[in-house]
């Protein structure tokens, strides 16, 4: 995936694509902040990037804000340290997981430096006001992220957000391949990736 | 030659079984009959086994004493151990009964050149205590097939024992380590020499029975599955007297027939420990037999012995050379009963 | 006497993996010198009406047995599972867990399988199965059952008399199945067929008829106590009396007979009467009931109540208060467990114990009156009415033999350590697993102290020696103290043959030798000798 | 009979144990479950017989090719696909879960855990309607373990 900041930089309040893709996977809207849970959601340039984030950071980073997600690593620590399997790499890539098998033990989000994983610590079903009937809710004391939305890759649908974005500022697509669009745009411009040094090799490109 | 006896047992009952019910379709005899005849040997033969060994008196009091006496006010004494009042001999039984307390004591000798050596030997106790929680919660496990509604409690145990959600149907813990202590205490018959030795077919087919009896269950719970509402009509309809035999694979029928097997095996076997342990005179009395004059047997009389009188008279001469003084009441009473 | 072999090589023997041979299949044992007792002479069998007396030997093919042997036998099983629920039900709920086997001296001094308590236990029970149940009948060997033949007669007698009725597997069984039981039934069923050993049936001729085990008559009684009288006198420098058969004394004191001229047990005597003497105690002794041991335990429980009868007999003509009991192993069992329900109760005149001295009441024994010499003197020391000199007992590095019938027969193990702790300054205990209600046998209780036995009794006795010369090892232990008469007899043997540098000796030994007299206390004549006559102090010997 | 004080209460005990399945529910006999089946489809994916017997193992092949093996598409023995999903696709006829699914499940005492995250189809709103601005951190931690 790659997501286009500039473009998010012209429209520093549209929130279309974390609110389609919260409503569409049944993500709670927990007002405590630490029994938050987010698939995807925005963060300012040094808590996205700390590693290059200096003091002296450039305007043109700094009034912006970055959308964060799972970046569905090459090499997912979170799969690594899972001791059920429950986390998974798909051979297409995607970091799934398996809601069934995860029994809470968040080594996962312990491994994850994204901290792209959040952890049921209640029950979410009354902090979803709106339910999509489609999709399954989580249980207290699971795990759960963002999945590149694989049932609706399934049926040959982009994810939720790529489609709920009103300014076309992200685009998904296969990686491995050279044609694709999406290895075009990264080819053709300069991207950043989240904590690259780390060695996971992220999925989610950012165009700044 | 045991073991092997009782594996052709175990076999058989699968075949006849098999032929009973998936060949010739006796359900009525497999599903109804048998089930309440074994029932009844059970119930009844428990019962007669326990009034048998009531009837038989226990003239002494013979407790083992596993801890210091109750004697002098400042010697600190072991309550559970060498009980000295009736309430600490039901501690004293129900840390037997419920913690298998003696087998825990267990220790195991071993001859290191010219040392006898003594460790702690707990794996018996740990195979023993898993093996008979494990089936008593299964037991009460299956009371979900026989009532309606459900109560909670049973509810609760069932959901206990599959917290880890393995698999779906989850897993039951108790179906585990059933099968792991069944497997111990098994192998310990086969693999320790000593207890091969000792071990005869009647210790083999309980086992076997036990293990048929899980193995079906969980094959039934997880690869051949059944329908579990049907089964739940039939057992309802066995506790309220009129069975409808369950049109379900023959896996269930077999799991019954070892049900069967057991439970009519029970009174006859060495399984009436589970009713005998109550009843081991080394362990139910209380240490006191010093302090309180317990029942005689019913058979007691005053012991007939040569009484001093008796005595004084074969050895008097020599009572009266040492100079030892003799008892002339013996010549009174001897007067006057003349 | 079979020759023994020497301990290294009669270790090496020792084998705990049983035969390929099934063992319902491997009767009748061998019967090779040194493991079994001699029967009972016919003459002894008549004077007390014992069935079957005849002059046979194990080793015969034909033990002459009666011709209905098999019907009396069967019908002694029945009578027997029809009156002691303890055999009845031990009978029917072994599990055969095997937690036992390895829990018995003869099977850890022999590796006889037969030796497990289990198997012991299944020689009974699979006649039971095999002659009384259907199933057995039906099923055989298949059941765990087989017939009653005259060879498993033979196995009785060997396995029977290869018990000491100790009582450690019973701690270990998780039903509490007590072989004791089943070897007081198998001993008492072989008595029924006229199979039975000499070492316990002239004792038991002996109590009945004379008083007491060893046949002292009343005059050697007295004088075995004047010699030992005089033996204190040397080394107390008093004149001690004894009253014997003392009517109205407050206290009737009985031992085992073994104290009154055996040696070590005759140190202990001398300990009591020091003692008593000391305390200036109202009591006696008497030549009747000259007996507190009671080899009827080994016998029938009618020849144990019968044994009994004669001291609550005595109490009541002599009229005393209360009786103080030895050093004593079984004897403490019985009179612990049996004597109020075997016996009878306790005479009117008896009151329940009350010390003299200290006024401590015993409550626990308010029914037999009956109480434990260690249990008095505890109390005393308690108390602090004793004047004890520890340092006297210096040279004796002290370990403690809990001997098995009060251990696991009554729950006696702190008395006795109380006294010691207080009476010597070296006392270490044995292995933990070899102690209290885990305690080994001396190997031969229950009537096999007899020399024929010998072999067996060093193999039974070897894992108590074991444990011994462990302490000794590590302690320099060279004192085995023990409260028993058999025990002071057999662990002697016992410690020659395998712990040699270790002696043994009674509590009460050790309490005489620490005790401290007025006339000590002032110098007029302090102690220079224990009470083996040797000096106090092993530099005094080198001086001398 | 010896120590009867004793021994016959623990008879008593032992046979009202063993019986209890008799006499805790004598005179309640069970009411036979009948589940209400979809009025406008006649056939499920598989034969009735299978389903009464085997749905869960279905369900549970369905769980593991759908999240585990990317495959959502089922073929019957009839040679029909389906789309694997519980919620999307049992639920279409099977509309009404306590109707159907529970009333089962409750005489067995079976109680899977499917509905703790999928939704069945009356449940849609259900929840949702509940003012959760007044849940409190207090209040909500009080909730019962969804786990089960």
């Amino acid at each position: 995936m790659v997501i286009d900041t500039r473009v998010c930089k012209e429209h520093p309040d549209c929130e279309a694509c974390i609110e389609a893709c919260h409503k569409a996977h049944n993500v709670p809207n927990i007002p405590f902040k630490r029994h938050e849970i987010k698939w995807i959601w925005k963060e300012e340039f040094e808590h996205a990037f700390p590693d290059i984030a200096d003091e002296y950071l450039s305007e043109y980073l700094h009034d912006r804000e970055f959308l964060l997600l799972c970046n569905h690593c090459e090499h997912p620590p979170c799969v690594r340290v899972c001791p059920t399997q429950a986390t998974f790499k798909r051979t297409d890539g995607i970091v799934m997981m398996d809601m069934h098998r995860c029994i809470g033990c968040r080594f996962c989000m312990a491994a994850c430096p994204y901290g792209s994983r959040s952890f049921n610590w209640r029950d979410p079903r009354p902090f979803i006001k709106e339910p999509n009937p489609k999709y399954p809710t989580r249980m207290k004391g699971v795990v759960e992220k963002c999945l590149f939305c694989t049932e609706q890759l399934a049926f040959g649908e982009l994810p939720v957000c790529v489609r709920a974005c009103p300014h076309g500022a992200l685009k998904f697509g296969d990686l491995t391949d050279p044609n694709s669009e999406i290895n075009q745009i990264i080819r053709e411009n300069f991207v950043l990736r989240r904590k690259v040094s780390l060695g996971t090799g992220p999925s989610v490109f950012y165009i700044v | 030659m045991g073991v092997v006896f009782s594996f052709l047992v175990v076999m058989a009952l699968v075949l006849v079984v098999y032929l009973g019910v998936g060949v010739a379709g006796l359900r009525g005899l497999f599903g109804v009959v048998i089930p309440y005849a074994a029932f009844l040997t059970f119930l009844v033969g428990m019962v007669y086994r326990l009034i048998g060994w009531a009837k038989v008196p226990v003239p002494f009091r013979i407790v083992t004493t596993c801890g210091q006496q109750k004697s002098l006010r400042w010697v600190k004494r072991s309550r559970l151990e060498s009980p000295y009042t009736n309430f600490e001999v039901v501690l004293r039984m129900l840390l037997e009964v419920f913690a298998f307390r003696s087998l825990f004591r267990n220790l195991k000798a071993e001859l290191k050149g010219p040392n006898l050596i003594y460790g702690s030997y707990k794996w018996l106790w740990l195979g023993a205590i898993a093996f008979h929680y494990c089936f008593l919660t299964i037991l009460i496990r299956h009371f979900r097939f026989f009532s309606y509604p459900v109560p909670k409690v049973i509810q609760l145990i069932d959901q206990i024992d599959s917290f880890f959600h393995i698999g779906l149907p989850h897993l039951y813990m108790t179906d585990a380590v059933i099968l792991a202590a069944l497997t111990f205490l098994f192998v310990r018959r086969l693999a320790d020499p000593r207890l091969r030795y000792i071990s005869l077919a009647s210790d083999y087919l309980p086992l076997f029975f036990i293990y048929g009896l899980v193995i079906s269950g969980i094959l039934m719970r997880h690869f051949f599955k059944v329908d579990v509402v049907q089964v739940k009509q039939f057992t309802m309809g066995l506790v309220h007297f009129h069975p409808v035999p369950p049109k379900v694979g023959v896996i269930f029928y077999i799991h019954i027939g070892f049900l069967s097997a057991l439970m009519a095996y029970f009174p006859f076997s060495k399984l009436v420990h589970m009713l005998g342990v109550f009843l081991s005179p080394t362990r139910n009395l209380a240490n006191n037999s010093r302090a309180v004059r317990h029942k005689p047997a019913p058979w007691w009389k005053k012991p007939k012995f040569k009484t001093y009188c008796e005595w004084q008279e074969m050895f008097k001469e020599a009572l009266e050379q040492a100079g030892l003084p003799l008892d002339e009441d013996c010549y009174k009473d001897k007067g006057k009963k003349q | 006497m079979a020759k023994m072999p020497k301990p290294e090589e009669l270790i090496k023997t020792i084998d705990y993996t049983p035969p390929e041979k099934d063992w319902m299949d491997d009767i009748p044992p061998k019967f090779l010198p040194g493991r079994y007792c001699y029967p009972a002479k016919p003459h002894i069998l008549e004077e007390i009406g014992f069935p079957n007396p005849r002059e046979w030997s194990p080793t015969d093919e034909d033990w002459k047995l009666p011709p209905n042997w098999k019907e009396i036998i069967l019908d002694g099983i029945k009578d027997r599972l029809s009156k002691y629920r303890s055999f009845k039900v031990f009978m029917d709920i072994c599990v055969r867990c095997g937690a036992c086997a390895d829990k018995c001296h003869y099977f850890l001094g022999s590796g006889d399988p037969k030796n497990m308590p289990v198997l012991r236990a299944e020689l009974i029970r699979s006649i039971i199965k095999g002659e009384l149940t259907w199933q057995g009948k039906l099923f055989g060997k298949l059941a765990g059952a087989r017939k009653l033949t005259q060879d498993v007669i033979k196995e009785w007698f060997y396995y029977y008399y290869q018990c000491s009725e100790c009582r450690r597997c019973s701690v270990f069984c998780p039903y509490g199945i007590d072989t004791c039981e089943v070897t007081m039934m198998g001993r008492e069923l072989l008595h029924l067929v006229g199979c039975n050993i000499n070492w316990i049936l002239e004792p038991v001729r002996n109590c009945f008829i004379i008083g007491n085990h060893l046949g002292l008559q009343p005059h050697t009684v007295k004088e075995n106590i004047e010699y030992l009288c005089w033996d204190i006198e040397e080394v107390l420098g008093i004149k001690i009396e004894v009253p014997f058969n003392k009517k109205g004394a407050e206290i009737l004191f009985v031992t085992p007979s073994g104290d009154y001229f055996a040696d070590p047990g005759i140190y202990t005597m001398m300990g009591y009467l020091i003692l008593f003497h000391y305390l200036g105690l109202d009591y006696t002794m008497s030549t009747y009931a000259s007996e507190g041991g009671n080899f009827g335990l080994f016998t029938s429980h009618e020849a144990m109540a019968k044994i009994n009868a004669k001291i609550y007999h005595e109490a009541e003509r002599l009229g005393v208060k209360f009786i103080i009991g030895g050093e004593c192993g079984h004897m403490w069992r019985v009179k612990h467990q049996y004597m109020d329900t075997a016996t009878g109760p306790a005479p009117k005149n008896l009151e329940t114990p009350k010390s003299p001295i200290t006024g401590t009441v015993f409550e626990h024994a308010k029914s037999t009156k009956m109480i434990h010499i260690c249990e008095f003197t505890a109390d005393l020391i308690a108390h602090g009415k004793l004047k004890l000199d520890p340092s006297r007992n210096d040279k004796y590095i002290v370990t403690y033999h809990d001997s098995c019938n009060p251990s696991r027969g009554m729950g006696f193990f702190e008395e006795p350590r109380f006294i010691l702790k207080h009476v010597c300054n070296n006392f270490y205990d044995m292995p933990e697993n070899t102690i209290r209600e885990k305690t080994f046998c001396c190997g031969s209780g229950s009537g096999l102290n007899t020399d024929e036995f010998m072999e067996m009794r060093m193999r039974g006795g070897f894992p108590r020696a074991n444990a011994v010369q462990y302490v000794r090892d590590k302690h320099g232990v060279n004192t085995l103290a023990c409260i028993c008469a058999i025990d002071r007899a057999a662990l002697t043997t016992l410690m020659n043959y395998w712990v040699p540098d270790v002696q043994v000796c009674g509590v009460h030994e050790l309490v005489a030798n620490a005790l401290v007299f007025p006339h000590e206390e002032s110098g007029e004549r302090p102690r220079t000798m224990d009470l083996r006559q040797q000096p106090l102090k092993p530099e005094d010997e080198e001086n001398a | 009979m010896h120590d009867a004080g004793k021994i016959i209460p623990g008879m008593i005990a032992f046979v009202l144990f063993v019986t209890i399945p008799f006499w805790a529910n004598f005179g309640k006999a069970a009411p036979e479950p009948k589940p209400e089946l979809p009025k406008e489809y006649k056939k499920c994916v598989e034969s009735k017989d299978f389903m009464r017997r085997e749905h869960m193992k279905l369900l549970r092949k369905w769980r593991f090719d759908v999240v585990r093996n990317n495959m959502r598409v089922y073929i019957n023995s009839e040679g029909q696909t389906f789309d694997m999903s519980l919620q999307n696709e049992c639920m279409r006829c099977h509309t009404q879960k306590k109707k159907f699914c529970d009333v089962c499940h409750d005489y067995v005492a079976a109680h899977p855990y499917c509905w703790n995250c999928h939704i069945p189809p009356e449940e849609k709103k259900g929840w949702a309607t509940k003012e959760t601005e007044n849940l409190t951190e207090e209040v909500s931690s009080k909730q019962p373990a969804s786990h089960h």
